[in-house]
């Protein structure tokens, strides 16, 4: 016989208000198996647990339903509740009667009515409840960061510190990622590369850390705790154990017209090259196609001039596979492509350029060594135009709905350095709205208006027309003043909206992680669980999350890596016991399951049994490894006996609350 | 056919649990209004959903049912979804050879950030059940309520 | 602030006049930005705060070439000149007039003028 | 033909390949062909038939008889090794425990077809040039031969035998059938046409189970609909929906593993066209994700148990055909 308690909550006024409390409590009250039926301000709050811990006691309770907010949020405080008292906590249902009832409906009388019959359908499936103990699985005590920039260094780093292993896959020949293109940091205005680069060669020396460079992942299996990486080691036609980093073929390579990618294709590299003085590794990479030796079977040079011989013309990719506990995803963003804008004359005017572009033409280490100049002609530019929210808050299919967040402070920064190394140049900023949240951030921004005299105009700019004399016509808007503006200007800088690096969309189904629209990877809560992906053991950092400047990606990534070290340090983590379980004396063997399971949890074997005629048969069934099972129940609708059933979310359960939401 | 102004379907809407009953979360956390009379029921994922149920529902006098799961590619358990859209489609195409009328079932993909979608489909797909009034060809006369 | 005029432009327009972000694009964008009293971004604002009367009583209606730029580059979609249309035929229905008669077309022509203002003038003008 | 198959048959009982032979005997008419399990020579020659009446397919008999002792003589025509197959895939028989010889195909005759031209009393029918002689109590009578066949010949989908140790006879080729034709009409009936149709097939439907029980895909151990656990388990059909229910499940059930041997229509003593609903879903998995011909093979993956990333969505139910 059941002895069922019906808890429900008030929530303050956000269930009360719409939902008769004391109504559903009474309705409920009725229900098959419901011995007390009460409700409460905040079942959530100590005494709200207390509640149910002494009502289990007190009235000797089977099962506990709780109609409250979505258990995705208190379904484990309930749960642990119960278990304290002396409940198995999966004799626990929450009636979600809050985001699925009292926040979305005005009406008192219906929003009671449908509160009732969702905490019936609890009532109904907890009378099928039955006890379940959770399992355990090992953990491997190695962890996997995606993405060898910032992000993925610092937390790398941080787990490393920690005394784990972990393997930093980048897919780049170096790690460094987007910060080790940018000049200057704001708000300090420090040399990125002066705080990058101690990292990415501390991270190379860390003997927890391994770096696969040039490498993606190209397959995941398993789950928290135990996944099964595989990682493409793609062929760069150096050996790495060999190579010296000397450089001496990067500067007999005959083929030298190939687009630099770090300088973003503002001038030239070699076939072979190294990307950058800083790199790490610094080896050597073959560009096929650009390698005459490769493409042609005509060339060898570099293989002739390397004094150790890691020249290898027939590498191949290489996979490796290896286990890990934890995978933390920093796969970082790109700025996004601008060819649907017409109106910025970006795609033909080559003084038109993004702010990633601008960062390498005033590096010292950029395609002019650091002195400003037009890509047109090589001169100083005296008038430069920046627009703000180049394809970012955009409605439209053209560019991102988001704020890519970083563009107020960057801009600001260039407006800045341009201001203090070039006085004679005027600088126009053209904004929607200037935003610098952040610590010493609109000190900064302020600083380069009243200080530095940079020009913010509020209102956008309209067109963007070269012209005939090399200069470029800026027309736009001056909406405080109501004008049209006409600027004639050297150059015009975009600050172009961000995006996820396109590798983040495979990545995430292969990890089974949620995306957004935008692809950016979904925490687990907003608020609250801001650096797990709602998969466990699957850890974000940085701005595959989410726009981040460099403050913030490093923050984030050091959390992500806290939670990873959390999750290493256990030896051993408690499994969902809501798994598939076959029913040997209805299966038929016929390995339905077996070929829908995504985790290979089901095995097969030949057993003996009695048939009801008293003679013994053999027969094959299907059993379920409890570890490898996640819970997904596909197996269960595969079988068409109905042998395999799934803990928690039995047919029997799911049937018995569709009864009760169609009576 | 013959609409009546008070009649209230019956709606069963069956949501996986790691997208669409999160947007259902995030239309209600939203405040984004959509019909009473859809009641969900959570299930681990869209491909737990046995024909069984959706047949069950009827038969005990649903109007419509509605599947929501993630949207193929997305799926929690990686091929889920994929299942159910196979074995969805069957079964909707054999429901409609039947004569069932097709909008009184559905299958949507809402993700967790999809709270604003999750109920736009279930305002829309109440109103489509409601012109088709009360479900008379798959109920079980014994299982109606008096 | 008249309420119904307001209501029956976003109804004629089409147009959510709340998602404007003020960034002022469609002005920086407007080829006819000079001759207007009230430049594209206003339209858009003034209806959004149903100050309508000036803009009713203002030439600048009859100044958009409806040449559709602030359409195409609006990062917002509001589509400000579907509100300058909507603005204009509620001029040219409350006052239940022509304002262009086909004849007087000729003598109005010059070589500048660019074909589509001629084909648009009628659209606008003629109710 | 039948003598051939009695001869083989004792010759593999007594050499040991096999202890058993499955096939038919009389029943209690003579068009009333049986399976049957024979195990002497002696049985075989009283017993055994073969003729244009042995339409039933015995494959299903093999899951039980496969786990015998011993191994046994299975006579298969070449649509009943296509539910062979299926069973062999399923690990529901053990191949190695059934020594298949294939026999040609139909067509049978259909002994309702006879009787419904107002023939009774029969009592031997002979095929002589496709046209029937039939002994009668009452005298002899004539009529031709394709409008007595029976309607799973009608709509014959292959002659070949997709599996066999060895083979008696020719084997023939798969045949280009017109068996989705019905199924198509259907479609193009509007809802209510479809509706008023089924109802009045299924209404007839008495819950005999006679269909699950010949079904050569419906071979559970525990049948859901046995099952008071299931919560679909059996009941009388008592209203329109309860038979639908069991037809609708028992469809999805065999769907992407129905052959279409079309043994349920075949048995069902209301006439009622069963094999439509398991020809609609074959029908949809053709056109949907591909040809597919369950027990074709022993290997390819089960339509069900299979997707493709970009499958169509269940909106092309409601995108298609007629409302």
């Amino acid at each position: 016989m059941q002895r069922i308690g019906v808890f429900v909550c008030h929530c303050g006024t956000n269930i009360a208000a719409t939902v008769d409390v004391k109504a559903v409590a009474e309705a409920l009250s009725h229900e098959q198996g419901v011995v007390i039926s009460q409700d409460y301000q905040y079942m959530c709050s100590e005494s709200g647990q207390d509640l149910i811990k002494n009502a289990v006691k007190e009235h000797k309770l089977t099962g506990v339903v709780v109609c409250s907010c979505s258990p995705r949020m208190h379904e484990n405080t309930f749960r642990k509740a119960a278990a304290s008292a002396g409940l198995n906590p999966y004799l626990v249902e929450i009636a979600n009667i809050r985001e699925q009832c009292s926040w979305i409906h005005k009406d008192i009388a219906s929003a009671t009515d449908k509160a009732i019959i969702l905490g019936k359908a609890a009532v109904a499936k907890v009378n099928l409840n039955t006890p379940l103990t959770a399992g355990e699985s090992p953990v491997v005590k190695r962890a996997l960061v995606i993405g060898g920039g910032i992000a993925g260094i610092q937390t790398a780093l941080d787990i490393a510190e920690a005394g784990f292993d972990v393997d930093i896959v980048e897919k780049e020949p170096t790690i460094g990622g987007k910060m080790a293109q940018i000049d200057k940091t704001f708000p300090t205005l420090d040399c990125a590369a002066c705080i990058l680069t101690p990292k990415m060669v501390e991270a190379a020396q860390n003997e927890h850390i391994t770096i696969h460079s040039f490498s993606e992942v190209s397959a995941v299996k398993g789950f928290v705790g135990n996944f099964t990486v595989t990682i493409k080691k793609k062929a760069r036609f150096v050996d790495e154990t060999k190579c010296t980093g000397c450089g001496l073929c990067t500067e007999k390579c005959p083929m030298k017209k190939v687009p630099n990618e770090f300088n973003m294709g503002l001038d030239n590299r070699t076939a072979v090259y190294i990307p950058f003085a800083q790199a790490v590794p610094k080896v050597a990479t073959i560009d096929p196609n650009y390698c005459l030796m490769l493409k042609n079977g005509k060339c060898g040079v570099c293989s002739k001039v390397c004094s150790v011989g890691a020249i290898d013309y027939k590498q191949t990719d290489k996979f490796i596979e290896q286990k890990y506990g934890a995978i933390v995803v920093a796969t970082g963003f790109n700025p996004i492509k601008l060819d649907k804008y017409d109106e910025f004359a970006y795609s033909y005017c080559p003084d038109v350029v993004t702010s990633l572009e601008l960062e390498r033409l005033m590096n010292a280490a950029g395609p002019n060594g650091g002195t400003l100049l037009r890509p047109s002609d090589k001169t100083h530019p005296h008038t430069i135009v920046f627009v703000q929210c180049v394809g970012s808050r955009c409605d439209d299919s053209k560019g991102k709905q988001y704020c890519s967040k970083i563009c107020c402070m960057y801009t600001a920064k260039h407006a800045m350095l341009i201001r203090e190394k070039y006085p004679d140049t005027e600088v126009y900023v053209f904004y929607i709205d200037v935003r610098t949240p952040g610590k010493n951030f609109d000190e900064f921004y302020r600083r380069a208006v009243e200080q530095y005299n940079v020009h913010y105009i509020k209102g956008m700019v309209g067109k963007v027309s070269p012209k005939a004399d090399g200069k470029i016509d800026v027309q736009a808007s001056d909406l405080l003043s109501n004008e049209q503006l006409h600027i004639n200007a050297d150059m015009v800088v975009l600050a172009t909206a961000i995006e996820p690096d396109k590798s983040a969309r495979p990545l995430a189904t292969m990890l089974t992680t949620q995306m957004d629209t935008n692809d950016f990877f979904t925490e687990a809560h907003p608020k609250l669980r801001p650096v797990e992906s709602a998969t466990a053991g699957i850890f974000l950092s940085g701005a595959c999350q989410g726009p981040k400047d460099i403050p913030e990606t490093v923050a984030q990534a050091s959390a992500a890596a806290a939670k990873a070290i959390g999750l290493l340090c256990k030896n051993s983590i408690t499994c969902n016991p809501c798994v598939a379980h076959s029913n040997e004396l209805m299966c038929n063997g016929c390995s339905a399951c077996e070929k829908v399971c995504p985790y290979g949890a089901i095995t097969y074997q030949d057993k003996e049994f009695r048939m009801p005629d008293r003679t013994t048969a053999i027969r094959r069934v299907a059993s379920v490894n409890p570890a490898v099972c996640q819970g997904c129940g596909a197996c269960t609708v595969a079988c068409p006996s109905g042998a395999m059933d799934l803990n928690g979310f039995s047919n029997s359960q799911i049937m018995a609350e569709v009864d009760a939401i169609c009576k | 056919m013959q609409v009546n102004e008070n009649f209230e379907p019956v709606i069963v809407a069956f949501c996986c649990n790691w997208c669409s009953y999160a947007g259902a979360d995030l239309s209600g956390t939203n405040r984004l209004n959509y019909p009473a009379n859809v009641k969900i029921i959570r299930v681990p994922c869209s491909c737990r959903v046995n024909p069984m149920f959706i047949l069950r529902a009827f038969q005990k006098g649903a109007d419509g049912v509605i599947i929501c799961g993630c949207h193929p590619g997305d799926c929690h358990y990686t091929s889920g979804n994929y299942f159910t859209r196979r074995r969805i489609t069957l079964l909707y195409s054999m429901l409609d050879f039947l004569g069932i009328e097709r909008n009184r079932t559905r299958l949507e993909w809402v993700s967790a950030a999809e709270g604003a979608k999750f109920a736009d489909v279930m305002n829309q797909f109440t109103e489509d059940v409601r012109k088709l009034g009360k479900n008379r060809r798959l109920e079980d006369l014994r299982c109606r309520k008096q | 602030m008249n309420k119904n005029q307001k209501e029956w432009i976003d109804i004629t327009s089409g147009v959510n006049v709340c998602k404007c972000m003020r960034c002022g694009k469609c002005s920086a964008t407007c080829p006819s930005y000079d001759e207007m009293e009230y430049h594209p971004h206003q339209f858009v604002y003034m209806v959004e705060k149903g100050n309508i009367e000036p803009l009713l009583n203002s030439d600048s209606l009859y100044k958009c070439l409806t040449c559709f730029a602030c359409v195409e580059r609006c990062p917002r979609g509001v589509e400000p000149a579907k509100v300058v249309e909507a603005v204009r035929l509620t001029a040219i229905r409350k006052q239940g007039n022509n304002h262009l008669i086909p004849d007087q077309i000729p003598e109005m022509l010059d070589d500048d003028l660019p074909q589509q203002a001629i084909v648009t003038a009628f659209r606008k003008y003629t109710k | 033909m039948q003598e051939a198959m009695i001869k083989r048959a004792k010759e593999l009982l007594a050499d040991g390949t096999v202890n058993r032979v499955i096939g038919w005997k009389k029943g209690e008419f003579f068009y009333d062909a049986t399976p049957a399990v024979f195990r002497t020579a002696e049985e075989l020659d009283r017993q055994f038939i073969f003729d244009d009446f042995t339409q039933a397919n015995v494959s299903k008999y093999l899951v039980k008889e496969s786990r015998k002792d011993g191994k046994i003589l299975a006579f298969l025509k070449p649509c009943d090794t296509y539910s062979f197959n299926q069973l062999v895939k399923e690990h529901r028989i053990i191949r190695e425990n059934v020594y298949v010889v294939g026999v040609p195909g139909g067509p049978k005759l259909d002994i309702e077809k006879i009787k419904a031209k107002g023939i009774t009393g029969v009592l031997s029918v002979k095929n002589e040039n496709y046209t029937l002689k039939i002994e009668t109590l009452y005298g002899t009578e004539e009529m031709p031969f394709y409008e007595a066949i029976s309607g799973k010949c009608e709509s014959c989908k292959s002659k070949k035998h997709v599996a066999y140790d060895e083979l008696i006879g020719e084997d023939g080729e798969v045949l280009e059938s017109n068996r989705f034709d019905m199924v198509e009409k259907l479609e193009n009936m509007t809802a209510e046409e479809r509706f008023n149709f089924w109802q009045n097939e299924l209404s007839k439907c008495i819950r005999c189970n006679a269909c699950r029980n010949v079904c050569p895909a419906c071979t559970c151990e525990n049948c859901v609909f046995d099952n008071p656990k299931s919560g679909v388990d059996n009941k009388a059909p008592a209203d329109s929906f309860e038979e639908k229910m069991f037809h609708i499940i028992r469809a999805f059930h065999v769907a992407g593993r129905c052959t279409d041997c079309g043994e349920c229509s075949r048995v069902c003593p209301q006439n009622i066209p069963l094999h439509l609903l398991n020809r609609k879903f074959i029908k949809d998995i053709n056109s949907l994700y591909g040809e597919y011909q369950a027990g074709a093979d022993t290997t390819t993956k089960a339509p069900l148990n299979d997707y493709n990333t970009d499958d169509c969505e269940p909106s092309i139910v409601h995108e298609r055909g007629v409302e």
